[in-house]
């Protein structure tokens, strides 16, 4: 089980005369880009009949991927949920690979086996997308279990909805007892599904950690350095042995839960306060002020990202489909285990 | 004539159970406001109110152990769990409780409980969306599972589980959402549970099935029809208890069955019918088989998933396989 | 489903020229000295081959369900566990039913098919002792849905050790935004099995509700005046439409966890300092202090539940066995339903 | 000699694969300090250390969930689940997660993973605590289920289960835990998972069973011998997958077949064995049929206990009535 230790994607940032800072924002930014230019890719080609089933979009939450994923080591994982294709590319998943994924090609990170709900690439530190509410917490805090042994912290994403399922409070109560190196990062985008988290939730979210002695926090989800701020001390908090951690990232879905999905629920202006608040946009704003990148250096970005996604298009497209003659096996076979 | 959309036909069903019977109510996530995830509960909530039919938070522990309480306590619960794939996590309330509770309290009290789940696989949806719950199911003592391949029968069965005392599983295939049928000129009257339908008669090989594999089953059988090879479909209706005096009855003419599944092979209801049938009429038994999917999770991939599931042509080229070698 | 309004078991407390509450008070006694009697009954015919599997007795515990049980109204239901036979008792449940069904006797309250672990008895408001943890906690929440129609409230108990369960969780977070009419009864005996509840359990169990916006409180479970008049008050806000409440009662079981238990899990002298806040001395010292019951007052219900119990044990031992070859049926059969 | 006990071979099995290799860990509620509810692991943690061998909360879904995450990220867990009874709160991370992820992952990984728990019933503990769960899990593909009989096997099939790369049940009769068997001179080594055992050997019928039932047949031989009714007997040892060869090959010289389960009839292993023989040996098959429970929950009375399990009296009687009557 090899382990990347990069983040990058294929095209690299510009190697201007820029700042460290400045630098490392556009390449923050860049990712981000790149997922919501996959998503909207992810969007186009289901109606186009090339991606399948259902697929939940990480548009307007791409700031808590990308931040989580920025701090994370060698030696940590993650694990996400069925709105994972950010929570993937975060952590480095080739974007190509996944876009296969989503087609069913026997080039997808899971040779077409998975699709969107189900991704796993462990050698990018992700260790599912978990398509059952609550599978990532549980999964997170076993691999916890196990990377402490190497030093290594495990995350575990998923909503504020995920909240009120009893993995949740199991594994927090479990984490907190055994003191696990593990981030809990409640991705808040306000509902669940169609549903209004508080008409479903009781009390305040932050405050169920905070009462099994769990370090919490919650912060801006849609500025990507706020969240790699609050990750980053919450990761290494964790790494030191102080237990787990919590993170409330606020956010919201700019998007529908899944494929069909008229938003009707959403309140009045909302969608469009938000949208003000664009995780991109956010970005852009402190990188051409704050940090001194011309705006031509962000839109290089852009056009890169741009042509980088045309070109995964072309090649899923053109990628095989997996012959399902191929004998697959129910089990793995016994690997050798040293006495 | 109208027709009658599957996923119509559920709704109606319980539209018409909430304002016969006081006591029914029912909840799930994201059923009451939005309607369900795949559109089949909407208007239930404003025709009904906020008391008896509502959204509850993402808690398939406590929407089943609530379920069960209310049932044992004058309420007529229907519950939605969202896809069958996490009936695992409502399986408890299930099990332990509910379906015992009328042996236990040595007859004190039944369980009249429905959970409605939207099932099975040919969507897209991947391995942990799509999955047949029944074999988890059908080895439990006081449960009964409803599998319905028609809208008319839809509404029929559901009105049925309603009525019913006993805690029922009431599966919903997600590739019959957007099936019709006219509407008949009758009011569609509740159905008694456990009782299979001759769907096509023909005297060369019973195949017994159900939900979509119906539908697969009946194509299939026309193209058989062809050959010369005429196919008895026999469509089962409710899984659990097993209608096996009609299987028999079929088998006893065509002394062959073929049990039709969409599942694993190793381990489902159509292995069971198989033992059932294989004990009580083996003499009368000339081929008996079953065809179901490999013991693998489903894939996602397109054509892995085409593949997996044994659909018209899979059947087709079963039965002509086994009935020319035979 | 009738209900019973009576927590009258058989034998009538001595009707002296005692005050109310004196009188009252000597009930109540009464009541926890069956079930201490019961449970010593129980724990004898057990080690005698006549009870079977395994047993988890309450002794210790008594006032919990006691007061509680004082407390209830007729349209009201509770929800035991595996520990039961109080909650039973508690609620009015008939003793000998009871122990009959303990021996498994066909005139056992569910005709010798339960057992010690699963007992129900609707006739006297009990839904069920619950084997399964939290399987109390989700029965009473659903039960409120169900009451909550004619005013009753139900009750659900439970150990301190569930409250790390996914079901209370849920549930508890299900019922808070219900607003539905439920008292949680956490009784916290430090233990769950053998298990010191702090090994396993993060933060005070009390914030846990409390995070949720439910209505808490700590008590001493081993006065049955201070339970009854905590749990008199909490069901009466829960009846209003406040919404649920929780009680965490402190006690101690004065026995093994089940059959076989040495103990060992226990703290030097823990146990000798809860006896002598036994809830039948506590009783004792209030009744013949405070109360002014003379001694001989209390000495006539000891010796009428004596009796009591000694007539109970002959007759359940004389109680004819459940024949196996008498047919049974898997489903209820259809009742009519209005149309 | 030296005898072992059946619990004593679990805890060895443990201890063992504890020692040899340092990605073994094992937790549950009640496991570590006070070694056991049914006092099967005493002493392991104070051998191997709280990092390795630790207490849990009572959260089934964590417990498994938390396995299942640990697996894949390089320990072998082995968990308790107290009683089988419980396995429907654990069932989510195991079929969803565990039994899926080798095959979803494009066999990036596999699960190597123990669930130990206790089943079945005799022991007058109730319908909630006397389960036998093998149905529940029977149809999931990627699991294992082990199910010993004896002590020397339920030590070399923990340490082969230890060593198994995926997921495994491993179910240990409560009517087994004081059984002994005298201590061989070599070493327990693992065995192979999936490789059934003829333990007694007869021409007239063959008895495929597990656990407890193995020895209730083998006693049932001995009373039926001297009635000159020989009976082959086959310990399947392994649940899931079954194994057939070994089972045809017995059938195939008896011609008759009796499934025994201490489980429900509908939906058992059982009727997963009679329909793969019938499927198979449909032209070899003189008789073919199961005992097993009714389907009803498991009562506490002992003597509807005694009458509901299919023990040595029950075999023998039904025996002779269905070969007598042949
Ligand atoms: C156990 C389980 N129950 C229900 C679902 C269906 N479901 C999928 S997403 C979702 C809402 C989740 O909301 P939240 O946790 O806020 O995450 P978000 O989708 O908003 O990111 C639900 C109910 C599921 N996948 N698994
Ligand atoms: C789901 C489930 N897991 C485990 C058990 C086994 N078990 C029975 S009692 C018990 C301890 C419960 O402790 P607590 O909640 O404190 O209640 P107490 O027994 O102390 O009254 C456990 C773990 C069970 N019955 N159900
Ligand atoms: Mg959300
Ligand atoms: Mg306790």
């Amino acid at each position: 089980m090899a382990r990347a230790t990069t983040n990058a994607a294929a095209a690299p940032a510009p190697a201007q005369e820029l700042s460290g800072p400045a630098q490392h924002g556009l390449e923050l930014y860049r990712r981000m880009l790149v997922i919501r230019r996959f998503e909207e890719t992810v969007q186009s080609l289901f109606q186009k009949g090339e991606v399948h089933g259902t697929t939940h979009l990480y548009i307007g939450e791409e700031a808590g991927a990308v931040g989580v994923g920025d701090v994370l080591k060698a030696q940590d994982r993650a694990a996400g949920t069925y709105r994972g294709h950010g929570h993937a590319l975060g952590l480095g998943v080739d974007p190509q690979a996944l876009l296969d994924e989503m087609l069913g090609r026997a080039s997808g990170v899971c040779g077409g086996r998975a699709g969107s709900m189900n991704v796993i690439d462990l050698a990018h530190r992700l260790i599912g997308c978990f398509g059952i509410i609550g599978g990532s917490i549980s999964a997170a805090t076993g691999a916890a279990l196990a990377l402490r042994r190497e030093d290594g912290v495990a995350v575990a994403f998923f909503g504020e909805g995920t909240t009120n399922h009893g993995y949740f409070h199991e594994c927090l109560n479990f984490a907190a007892v055994r003191k696990l190196p593990v981030l809990y990062m409640c991705e808040n985008n306000l509902y669940g599904e169609f549903t209004p988290w508080e008409d479903v939730t009781a009390g305040e979210i932050e405050a169920r950690p905070r009462t099994l002695g769990i370090h919490t926090e919650t912060i801006d989800g849609n500025d990507v350095w706020a969240v790699r701020e609050a990750a980053g001390a919450a990761v290494e908090r964790a790494r030191a042995g102080e237990g787990p951690q919590f993170i409330q990232s606020m956010t919201y879905r700019f998007v529908g839960h899944s494929r069909s999905d008229p938003g009707a629920y959403r309140k009045p202006g909302e969608l469009d306060r938000w949208k003000q608040r664009d995780p991109l946009l956010v970005a852009r704003t402190k990188l051409t002020g704050e940090l001194g990148v011309p705006p031509s250096g962000v839109d290089e970005v852009d056009a890169a990202v741009e042509a980088q996604i045309d070109a995964m298009i072309e090649a899923a497209l053109a990628a095989p489909y997996p012959d399902p003659s191929l004998p697959v096996r129910e089990f793995a076979p016994q690997a050798e285990h040293a006495p | 004539m109208a027709d009658l959309e599957f996923r119509r036909a559920i709704r109606d069903a319980l539209d018409e159970e909430l304002a016969r019977d006081e006591r029914v109510v029912f909840f799930g996530e994201d059923v009451a406001k939005p309607g369900g995830v795949f559109a089949v509960t909407p208007g239930l909530f404003d025709a009904h109110g906020e008391e008896r039919v509502f959204d509850t938070p993402i808690s398939e522990l406590a929407i089943t152990g609530a379920a069960f309480g209310a049932a044992v306590s004058g309420l007529r619960p229907v519950i939605e769990i969202m896809f069958g794939d996490f009936l695992p996590l409502a399986m408890d309330g299930l099990v332990n409780q509910a379906a015992k509770y009328w042996y236990l309290s040595n007859e004190q009290a039944s369980v009249p409980l429905v959970v409605r789940s939207a099932v099975g696989a040919g969507g897209r949806f991947g391995a942990i969306h799509s999955q047949s719950p029944v074999p988890w199911f059908q080895a439990v003592p006081g449960l009964r599972i409803v599998a319905p391949s028609t809208p008319v029968d839809a509404k029929a069965l559901l009105k049925g589980a309603i009525r019913d005392d006993n805690p029922v599983l009431f599966f919903e295939h997600k590739r019959l959402y957007s099936i019709k049928e006219p509407l008949p000129d009758d009011p569609i009257e509740a159905a008694t549970l456990g009782e299979a339908r001759v769907v096509r008669e023909g005297g060369d090989l019973t195949v017994v099935t159900a939900m979509r594999g119906v539908h697969d089953a009946l194509a299939a059988a026309e193209q058989l029809s062809a050959d010369g090879i005429e196919l008895e479909v026999i469509d089962l209706r409710t899984l659990r208890p097993l209608d096996l005096p009609t299987v028999l009855a079929s088998v006893r003419k065509t002394n062959r069955l073929l049990a039709l599944e969409e599942g694993p092979l190793t381990g489902g209801w159509a292995g069971e019918l198989v033992a059932r049938v294989s004990e009580e009429a083996l003499g009368e038994l000339d081929d008996v088989w079953r065809l179901t999917t490999k013991d693998l999770p489903i894939p996602y991939s397109p054509p892995l998933e085409d593949a997996f599931l044994p659909g018209t042509d899979a059947i087709v080229a079963n039965v002509r396989g086994r009935l020319v070698a035979a």
